[in-house]
Protein backbone atom coordinates (compact mmCIF):
# COMPACT_ATOMS: atom_id res chain seq x y z
CA UNK A 1 0.00 0.00 0.00
CA UNK A 2 1.08 3.54 -0.86
CA UNK A 3 -0.55 6.79 0.94
CA UNK A 4 0.03 10.40 -0.40
CA UNK A 5 -1.07 13.67 0.84
CA UNK A 6 -3.49 14.16 4.05
CA UNK A 7 -4.58 10.37 3.54
CA UNK A 8 -0.47 9.50 4.20
CA UNK A 9 -0.88 12.40 6.57
CA UNK A 10 -3.67 10.70 8.58
CA UNK A 11 -2.23 7.16 8.80
CA UNK A 12 0.61 8.12 9.89
CA UNK A 13 2.66 6.39 7.21
CA UNK A 14 3.58 6.05 3.41
CA UNK A 15 4.00 2.59 2.55
CA UNK A 16 3.09 -0.67 4.45
CA UNK A 17 2.20 -4.26 3.46
CA UNK A 18 -0.60 -6.18 3.87
CA UNK A 19 -2.08 -9.51 3.37
CA UNK A 20 -5.81 -8.85 3.26
CA UNK A 21 -8.50 -12.02 2.96
CA UNK A 22 -9.43 -13.40 -0.31
CA UNK A 23 -13.07 -12.03 0.13
CA UNK A 24 -11.66 -8.45 -0.15
CA UNK A 25 -12.03 -8.26 -4.08
CA UNK A 26 -12.32 -4.60 -4.97
CA UNK A 27 -10.33 -1.71 -4.01
CA UNK A 28 -13.35 -0.27 -1.54
CA UNK A 29 -13.73 -3.55 0.21
CA UNK A 30 -9.88 -3.17 0.57
CA UNK A 31 -10.54 0.38 2.48
CA UNK A 32 -13.13 -1.10 4.22
CA UNK A 33 -10.87 -3.80 5.75
CA UNK A 34 -8.20 -1.24 6.35
CA UNK A 35 -10.38 0.86 8.10
CA UNK A 36 -11.45 -2.11 10.30
CA UNK A 37 -8.35 -2.62 11.79
CA UNK A 38 -7.21 0.83 12.46
CA UNK A 39 -8.34 4.02 14.22
CA UNK A 40 -5.74 6.04 11.85
CA UNK A 41 -6.89 4.40 8.74
CA UNK A 42 -10.12 4.67 9.88
CA UNK A 43 -9.86 8.49 10.46
CA UNK A 44 -8.16 8.81 6.55
CA UNK A 45 -10.92 6.83 4.92
CA UNK A 46 -13.62 8.33 6.49
CA UNK A 47 -15.03 10.28 3.29
CA UNK A 48 -14.93 7.79 0.41
CA UNK A 49 -15.96 10.54 -2.04
CA UNK A 50 -12.73 12.64 -1.21
CA UNK A 51 -10.51 9.18 -1.98
CA UNK A 52 -8.95 8.19 -5.50
CA UNK A 53 -6.63 4.85 -6.11
CA UNK A 54 -4.67 3.29 -8.53
CA UNK A 55 -4.05 -0.20 -8.77
CA UNK A 56 -0.05 -0.64 -9.80
CA UNK A 57 -0.24 2.57 -10.67
CA UNK A 58 -3.12 2.68 -12.92
CA UNK A 59 -5.79 4.94 -11.84
CA UNK A 60 -9.06 3.01 -11.10
CA UNK A 61 -12.71 3.46 -9.85
CA UNK A 62 -13.19 2.23 -5.76
CA UNK A 63 -15.29 -0.59 -7.46
CA UNK A 64 -13.01 -1.68 -9.75
CA UNK A 65 -12.18 -5.41 -9.04
CA UNK A 66 -8.58 -5.54 -7.22
CA UNK A 67 -6.93 -8.84 -8.18
CA UNK A 68 -3.46 -9.59 -7.31
CA UNK A 69 -1.51 -6.49 -7.26
CA UNK A 70 1.91 -5.23 -6.23
CA UNK A 71 0.97 -2.13 -5.47
CA UNK A 72 -2.20 -0.18 -4.52
CA UNK A 73 -2.29 3.07 -3.83
CA UNK A 74 -5.17 5.78 -2.06
CA UNK A 75 -4.79 9.07 -2.21
CA UNK A 76 -7.27 12.41 -2.76
CA UNK A 77 -8.00 13.88 -5.88
CA UNK A 78 -4.77 15.62 -7.57
CA UNK A 79 -4.15 19.09 -7.12
CA UNK A 80 -1.19 19.44 -9.25
CA UNK A 81 0.29 22.11 -11.48
CA UNK B 1 10.77 14.93 -29.69
CA UNK B 2 9.42 14.29 -26.03
CA UNK B 3 10.65 15.13 -22.78
CA UNK B 4 9.27 15.20 -19.35
CA UNK B 5 10.74 15.92 -16.09
CA UNK B 6 9.94 15.67 -12.47
CA UNK B 7 11.95 17.07 -9.78
CA UNK B 8 12.90 19.25 -7.05
CA UNK B 9 15.19 21.22 -8.90
CA UNK B 10 14.48 25.23 -9.20
CA UNK B 11 13.43 25.76 -12.81
CA UNK B 12 14.61 28.11 -15.37
CA UNK B 13 12.50 29.75 -18.16
CA UNK B 14 15.20 30.26 -19.96
CA UNK B 15 16.74 26.77 -20.17
CA UNK B 16 13.21 25.58 -20.82
CA UNK B 17 12.47 27.79 -23.79
CA UNK B 18 15.58 27.03 -25.43
CA UNK B 19 15.19 22.95 -25.14
CA UNK B 20 11.66 23.29 -26.84
CA UNK B 21 12.34 25.82 -29.06
CA UNK B 22 15.75 24.04 -30.37
CA UNK B 23 13.06 21.55 -32.55
CA UNK B 24 13.51 23.61 -35.86
CA UNK B 25 9.48 24.77 -35.74
CA UNK B 26 7.56 27.84 -36.48
CA UNK B 27 5.67 27.64 -33.40
CA UNK B 28 6.17 27.73 -29.71
CA UNK B 29 3.66 27.71 -27.27
CA UNK B 30 4.14 27.16 -23.46
CA UNK B 31 2.44 27.74 -20.39
CA UNK B 32 4.42 28.53 -16.85
CA UNK B 33 2.75 28.23 -13.77
CA UNK B 34 4.15 30.00 -10.35
CA UNK B 35 3.73 30.41 -7.13
CA UNK B 36 1.82 33.16 -7.01
CA UNK B 37 2.80 36.12 -4.97
CA UNK B 38 -0.19 37.71 -4.03
CA UNK B 39 -2.15 35.34 -1.66
CA UNK B 40 0.02 34.79 1.43
CA UNK B 41 1.06 31.60 0.55
CA UNK B 42 4.96 31.32 2.14
CA UNK B 43 5.43 28.10 1.02
CA UNK B 44 3.75 26.07 -1.72
CA UNK B 45 4.90 22.05 -0.98
CA UNK B 46 4.16 19.52 -3.63
CA UNK B 47 4.34 15.84 -3.31
CA UNK B 48 3.65 13.13 -5.79
CA UNK B 49 3.44 9.43 -7.11
CA UNK B 50 7.24 8.84 -8.18
CA UNK B 51 6.78 6.25 -11.46
CA UNK B 52 3.23 7.19 -12.17
CA UNK B 53 3.74 10.98 -12.13
CA UNK B 54 5.93 10.55 -15.06
CA UNK B 55 4.17 7.85 -16.58
CA UNK B 56 0.43 10.20 -16.69
CA UNK B 57 3.06 13.00 -18.19
CA UNK B 58 4.00 10.40 -20.28
CA UNK B 59 1.21 9.36 -21.54
CA UNK B 60 -0.69 13.19 -22.10
CA UNK B 61 2.80 14.18 -24.20
CA UNK B 62 1.96 11.43 -26.52
CA UNK B 63 -1.42 11.79 -26.84
CA UNK B 64 -1.21 15.51 -27.57
CA UNK B 65 1.76 14.56 -30.17
CA UNK B 66 0.05 12.30 -32.03
CA UNK B 67 -3.77 14.63 -31.74
CA UNK B 68 -2.23 18.05 -33.10
CA UNK B 69 1.24 16.32 -34.84
CA UNK B 70 3.93 18.09 -33.08
CA UNK B 71 7.20 18.84 -33.39
CA UNK B 72 8.23 18.60 -30.02
CA UNK B 73 6.54 18.32 -26.24
CA UNK B 74 8.13 19.33 -22.73
CA UNK B 75 6.87 19.06 -19.64
CA UNK B 76 8.89 19.72 -16.48
CA UNK B 77 7.54 20.21 -13.07
CA UNK B 78 8.77 20.89 -9.67
CA UNK B 79 8.39 18.97 -6.28
CA UNK B 80 8.92 19.76 -3.10
CA UNK B 81 8.95 23.13 -1.53
CA UNK B 82 8.84 26.25 -3.39
CA UNK B 83 8.28 29.93 -2.75
CA UNK B 84 6.44 32.66 -4.37
CA UNK B 85 7.51 33.74 -7.67
CA UNK B 86 9.52 30.29 -8.55
CA UNK B 87 8.05 28.23 -11.35
CA UNK B 88 5.62 25.33 -10.66
CA UNK B 89 5.23 23.66 -14.05
CA UNK B 90 6.37 24.03 -17.83
CA UNK B 91 4.52 23.26 -20.64
CA UNK B 92 6.05 23.98 -23.91
CA UNK B 93 5.12 22.16 -27.40
CA UNK B 94 6.33 22.76 -30.79
CA UNK B 95 4.51 22.77 -34.02
CA UNK B 96 4.80 23.88 -37.84
CA UNK B 97 1.70 26.36 -36.95
CA UNK B 98 0.94 28.00 -34.21
CA UNK B 99 -2.67 26.97 -34.12
CA UNK B 100 -1.37 23.22 -32.86
CA UNK B 101 1.29 24.93 -30.35
CA UNK B 102 -1.41 26.84 -28.95
CA UNK B 103 -4.52 24.21 -28.66
CA UNK B 104 -1.95 21.30 -27.47
CA UNK B 105 -0.28 23.65 -24.70
CA UNK B 106 -3.73 24.34 -23.40
CA UNK B 107 -4.46 20.34 -23.47
CA UNK B 108 -1.63 19.71 -21.86
CA UNK B 109 -1.74 22.18 -18.65
CA UNK B 110 -5.80 21.43 -18.74
CA UNK B 111 -5.31 17.49 -18.23
CA UNK B 112 -2.15 17.51 -16.13
CA UNK B 113 -4.37 19.31 -13.44
CA UNK B 114 -6.84 16.53 -13.21
CA UNK B 115 -4.92 13.47 -14.56
CA UNK B 116 -1.90 13.42 -12.93
CA UNK B 117 -0.94 12.59 -9.31
CA UNK B 118 0.65 15.31 -7.34
CA UNK B 119 -0.78 17.62 -4.40
CA UNK B 120 -0.38 21.06 -2.96
CA UNK B 121 -0.38 22.06 0.57
CA UNK B 122 0.02 25.41 1.33
CA UNK B 123 1.66 27.07 4.54
CA UNK B 124 0.18 30.70 4.90
CA UNK B 125 0.32 32.82 8.34
CA UNK B 126 2.42 29.55 9.87
CA UNK B 127 -0.84 27.27 8.69
CA UNK B 128 -0.27 24.41 6.51
CA UNK B 129 -3.75 22.77 4.49
CA UNK B 130 -3.91 20.68 1.43
CA UNK B 131 -5.54 22.71 -1.64
CA UNK B 132 -8.79 21.39 -2.14
CA UNK B 133 -9.25 20.60 -5.82
CA UNK B 134 -11.32 22.31 -8.24
CA UNK B 135 -14.13 22.12 -9.91
CA UNK B 136 -12.93 24.25 -12.68
CA UNK B 137 -10.07 22.28 -13.53
CA UNK B 138 -12.45 19.10 -14.21
CA UNK B 139 -14.62 21.38 -16.63
CA UNK B 140 -10.97 22.57 -18.34
CA UNK B 141 -10.05 19.17 -18.75
CA UNK B 142 -13.45 17.67 -19.99
CA UNK B 143 -13.42 20.13 -22.95
CA UNK B 144 -10.91 18.13 -24.42
CA UNK B 145 -12.53 14.55 -24.41
CA UNK B 146 -12.52 14.02 -28.33
CA UNK C 1 1.35 46.12 -16.88
CA UNK C 2 1.07 46.52 -21.29
CA UNK C 3 4.74 46.23 -23.20
CA UNK C 4 4.80 46.43 -27.04
CA UNK C 5 8.00 46.89 -28.44
CA UNK C 6 8.92 46.81 -32.52
CA UNK C 7 12.18 46.63 -33.27
CA UNK C 8 14.92 45.18 -35.36
CA UNK C 9 16.97 44.02 -32.43
CA UNK C 10 17.11 40.28 -32.05
CA UNK C 11 14.70 38.71 -29.31
CA UNK C 12 15.61 36.84 -26.84
CA UNK C 13 13.36 34.63 -25.16
CA UNK C 14 14.49 34.38 -21.53
CA UNK C 15 14.34 38.29 -21.42
CA UNK C 16 11.16 38.83 -22.58
CA UNK C 17 9.85 35.63 -20.62
CA UNK C 18 11.52 37.26 -17.45
CA UNK C 19 9.67 40.53 -18.13
CA UNK C 20 6.24 38.86 -18.30
CA UNK C 21 6.72 36.75 -15.81
CA UNK C 22 7.54 39.79 -13.28
CA UNK C 23 4.14 40.50 -12.95
CA UNK C 24 3.55 38.30 -9.87
CA UNK C 25 0.89 36.73 -11.70
CA UNK C 26 -0.02 32.92 -11.22
CA UNK C 27 0.25 31.74 -14.66
CA UNK C 28 2.26 33.27 -17.77
CA UNK C 29 1.29 31.96 -21.06
CA UNK C 30 3.30 32.71 -24.37
CA UNK C 31 3.75 32.34 -28.06
CA UNK C 32 6.56 32.55 -30.02
CA UNK C 33 6.92 32.70 -33.54
CA UNK C 34 10.38 31.51 -35.09
CA UNK C 35 11.89 31.43 -38.73
CA UNK C 36 11.06 28.00 -39.83
CA UNK C 37 14.08 26.12 -40.45
CA UNK C 38 12.99 23.17 -42.50
CA UNK C 39 11.53 24.65 -45.45
CA UNK C 40 14.71 26.48 -47.21
CA UNK C 41 14.14 29.98 -46.29
CA UNK C 42 17.65 31.94 -46.35
CA UNK C 43 16.15 35.27 -45.02
CA UNK C 44 12.95 36.45 -43.96
CA UNK C 45 12.55 40.26 -44.18
CA UNK C 46 10.17 42.28 -42.39
CA UNK C 47 8.70 45.31 -43.09
CA UNK C 48 6.25 46.95 -41.26
CA UNK C 49 4.11 50.77 -41.15
CA UNK C 50 6.05 52.72 -38.49
CA UNK C 51 3.43 54.44 -35.96
CA UNK C 52 0.43 52.60 -37.29
CA UNK C 53 2.05 49.08 -36.09
CA UNK C 54 2.52 49.82 -32.45
CA UNK C 55 -1.07 51.80 -32.02
CA UNK C 56 -2.59 48.00 -33.54
CA UNK C 57 -0.54 45.86 -31.13
CA UNK C 58 -1.16 48.38 -28.17
CA UNK C 59 -5.20 48.57 -29.27
CA UNK C 60 -4.72 44.75 -29.14
CA UNK C 61 -3.06 44.30 -25.75
CA UNK C 62 -5.80 46.60 -24.33
CA UNK C 63 -8.44 44.88 -25.55
CA UNK C 64 -6.90 41.39 -24.09
CA UNK C 65 -6.37 43.13 -20.43
CA UNK C 66 -9.52 44.16 -20.31
CA UNK C 67 -10.89 41.04 -21.95
CA UNK C 68 -9.32 38.55 -19.72
CA UNK C 69 -9.15 40.67 -16.75
CA UNK C 70 -4.89 40.15 -17.19
CA UNK C 71 -2.14 41.76 -14.92
CA UNK C 72 0.03 41.77 -18.32
CA UNK C 73 0.29 41.59 -21.81
CA UNK C 74 3.79 41.53 -23.82
CA UNK C 75 4.18 41.60 -27.33
CA UNK C 76 7.43 41.88 -28.81
CA UNK C 77 7.78 41.73 -32.73
CA UNK C 78 11.10 41.91 -34.85
CA UNK C 79 11.16 43.86 -38.11
CA UNK C 80 14.30 44.09 -41.21
CA UNK C 81 16.05 40.83 -41.31
CA UNK C 82 16.02 37.29 -39.73
CA UNK C 83 17.36 34.07 -40.28
CA UNK C 84 16.02 29.88 -39.70
CA UNK C 85 15.86 30.09 -35.64
CA UNK C 86 15.55 33.57 -35.10
CA UNK C 87 12.42 34.96 -33.09
CA UNK C 88 10.29 37.11 -34.76
CA UNK C 89 7.19 37.57 -32.93
CA UNK C 90 6.92 36.63 -28.52
CA UNK C 91 3.59 37.17 -26.99
CA UNK C 92 3.13 36.74 -23.14
CA UNK C 93 0.17 37.02 -21.32
CA UNK C 94 0.01 37.01 -17.67
CA UNK C 95 -3.31 36.04 -15.02
CA UNK C 96 -4.39 34.72 -12.26
CA UNK C 97 -5.45 31.96 -13.52
CA UNK C 98 -4.43 29.45 -16.55
CA UNK C 99 -7.48 30.15 -18.79
CA UNK C 100 -7.12 33.44 -18.99
CA UNK C 101 -3.70 33.55 -20.07
CA UNK C 102 -3.82 30.92 -22.49
CA UNK C 103 -6.52 32.61 -24.39
CA UNK C 104 -5.86 36.22 -23.98
CA UNK C 105 -2.30 35.02 -25.78
CA UNK C 106 -4.31 32.80 -28.89
CA UNK C 107 -6.31 36.12 -29.16
CA UNK C 108 -3.30 38.14 -29.36
CA UNK C 109 -1.43 36.24 -32.02
CA UNK C 110 -4.25 35.12 -33.96
CA UNK C 111 -5.42 38.83 -34.07
CA UNK C 112 -1.83 40.36 -34.92
CA UNK C 113 -1.81 38.08 -37.76
CA UNK C 114 -4.46 39.57 -39.30
CA UNK C 115 -4.64 43.07 -38.06
CA UNK C 116 -1.14 44.52 -37.50
CA UNK C 117 0.31 46.11 -40.35
CA UNK C 118 3.69 43.82 -40.90
CA UNK C 119 4.53 42.49 -44.48
CA UNK C 120 6.80 39.55 -44.75
CA UNK C 121 9.34 38.78 -47.96
CA UNK C 122 11.17 35.34 -47.92
CA UNK C 123 14.66 34.95 -49.89
CA UNK C 124 14.64 30.91 -50.41
CA UNK C 125 17.23 29.65 -53.32
CA UNK C 126 18.61 33.34 -54.06
CA UNK C 127 14.66 34.20 -54.95
CA UNK C 128 12.48 36.83 -53.70
CA UNK C 129 8.97 37.05 -52.60
CA UNK C 130 6.48 38.64 -50.64
CA UNK C 131 4.24 35.76 -48.45
CA UNK C 132 0.99 35.85 -49.30
CA UNK C 133 -1.81 36.36 -47.07
CA UNK C 134 -3.43 32.83 -45.38
CA UNK C 135 -7.27 32.13 -45.46
CA UNK C 136 -6.54 30.19 -41.98
CA UNK C 137 -5.68 33.28 -40.50
CA UNK C 138 -8.68 35.56 -41.24
CA UNK C 139 -10.83 32.06 -39.95
CA UNK C 140 -8.35 32.23 -36.88
CA UNK C 141 -9.00 36.10 -36.36
CA UNK C 142 -12.47 35.52 -36.65
CA UNK C 143 -13.53 33.39 -33.97
CA UNK C 144 -12.59 36.04 -31.31
CA UNK C 145 -15.58 38.19 -32.61
CA UNK C 146 -17.24 38.85 -29.49
CA UNK D 1 1.08 59.16 -49.33
CA UNK D 2 3.07 55.72 -47.81
CA UNK D 3 3.36 52.58 -49.71
CA UNK D 4 4.36 49.20 -48.13
CA UNK D 5 6.13 45.99 -49.47
CA UNK D 6 5.16 45.12 -53.02
CA UNK D 7 2.89 48.24 -53.68
CA UNK D 8 6.45 50.24 -52.57
CA UNK D 9 8.58 47.91 -55.07
CA UNK D 10 6.47 48.48 -58.07
CA UNK D 11 5.96 52.22 -57.31
CA UNK D 12 9.20 52.41 -56.49
CA UNK D 13 8.89 54.76 -53.86
CA UNK D 14 8.00 54.64 -50.20
CA UNK D 15 6.52 57.72 -50.00
CA UNK D 16 5.23 60.95 -51.81
CA UNK D 17 3.07 64.16 -51.34
CA UNK D 18 0.03 64.33 -53.84
CA UNK D 19 -2.94 66.66 -54.29
CA UNK D 20 -5.71 65.17 -55.72
CA UNK D 21 -8.39 67.00 -56.99
CA UNK D 22 -11.45 68.09 -55.00
CA UNK D 23 -13.62 65.16 -56.48
CA UNK D 24 -11.66 62.71 -55.21
CA UNK D 25 -13.42 61.84 -52.46
CA UNK D 26 -12.67 57.69 -51.61
CA UNK D 27 -9.45 56.36 -51.43
CA UNK D 28 -10.83 54.16 -54.61
CA UNK D 29 -11.26 57.31 -56.30
CA UNK D 30 -7.48 58.16 -54.84
CA UNK D 31 -6.09 55.04 -56.16
CA UNK D 32 -7.78 55.40 -59.46
CA UNK D 33 -6.29 58.97 -59.83
CA UNK D 34 -2.70 58.03 -59.05
CA UNK D 35 -2.88 55.21 -61.41
CA UNK D 36 -4.38 57.21 -64.20
CA UNK D 37 -1.25 59.44 -63.92
CA UNK D 38 1.63 56.92 -63.71
CA UNK D 39 2.43 53.65 -65.12
CA UNK D 40 3.96 52.36 -62.55
CA UNK D 41 1.48 53.18 -59.69
CA UNK D 42 -1.35 51.75 -62.64
CA UNK D 43 1.04 48.34 -61.86
CA UNK D 44 1.08 48.54 -58.25
CA UNK D 45 -2.91 49.62 -58.20
CA UNK D 46 -3.46 46.63 -61.32
CA UNK D 47 -5.76 44.37 -58.69
CA UNK D 48 -7.47 46.59 -56.29
CA UNK D 49 -8.68 43.06 -54.30
CA UNK D 50 -5.00 42.97 -53.08
CA UNK D 51 -4.90 46.54 -51.53
CA UNK D 52 -5.46 47.84 -48.21
CA UNK D 53 -5.67 51.61 -47.01
CA UNK D 54 -4.88 53.75 -44.03
CA UNK D 55 -6.22 57.40 -43.63
CA UNK D 56 -4.61 58.85 -40.91
CA UNK D 57 -3.09 55.58 -39.59
CA UNK D 58 -6.83 54.11 -39.22
CA UNK D 59 -7.01 50.94 -41.22
CA UNK D 60 -10.42 51.69 -43.34
CA UNK D 61 -12.17 50.29 -46.64
CA UNK D 62 -11.42 51.48 -50.12
CA UNK D 63 -14.48 52.70 -50.02
CA UNK D 64 -14.50 55.16 -47.28
CA UNK D 65 -14.58 58.24 -47.67
CA UNK D 66 -11.31 60.52 -47.46
CA UNK D 67 -11.97 63.95 -46.13
CA UNK D 68 -8.65 65.73 -45.91
CA UNK D 69 -6.10 63.20 -44.24
CA UNK D 70 -2.53 64.01 -43.81
CA UNK D 71 -1.45 60.67 -44.66
CA UNK D 72 -2.97 57.74 -46.79
CA UNK D 73 -1.05 54.33 -46.87
CA UNK D 74 -1.62 51.77 -49.62
CA UNK D 75 -0.27 48.00 -49.24
CA UNK D 76 -1.08 44.65 -49.31
CA UNK D 77 -2.78 42.61 -46.71
CA UNK D 78 -0.63 41.93 -43.84
CA UNK D 79 1.11 39.15 -43.44
CA UNK D 80 2.81 39.39 -40.18
CA UNK D 81 3.40 37.62 -36.97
Amino acid sequence: MLYFAWVRERIGKASETVSPPSEVTTVAALIDWLAAGSTDHAAAFVDRNRLRAAVDQVFVALDAPLGSPREVAIFPPVTGG
Amino acid sequence: MMTVTVSEATIDAGTEFAAISASGAGGIATFVGLVRSDDGVAILSLEHYPGATEAALRALADTAIARWDLIGARITHRVGDMHPGEIVVFVGTAARHRGAALEACAFLIDRLKTEAPFWKKETRGGETSWVEPRDSDDVAAARWKA
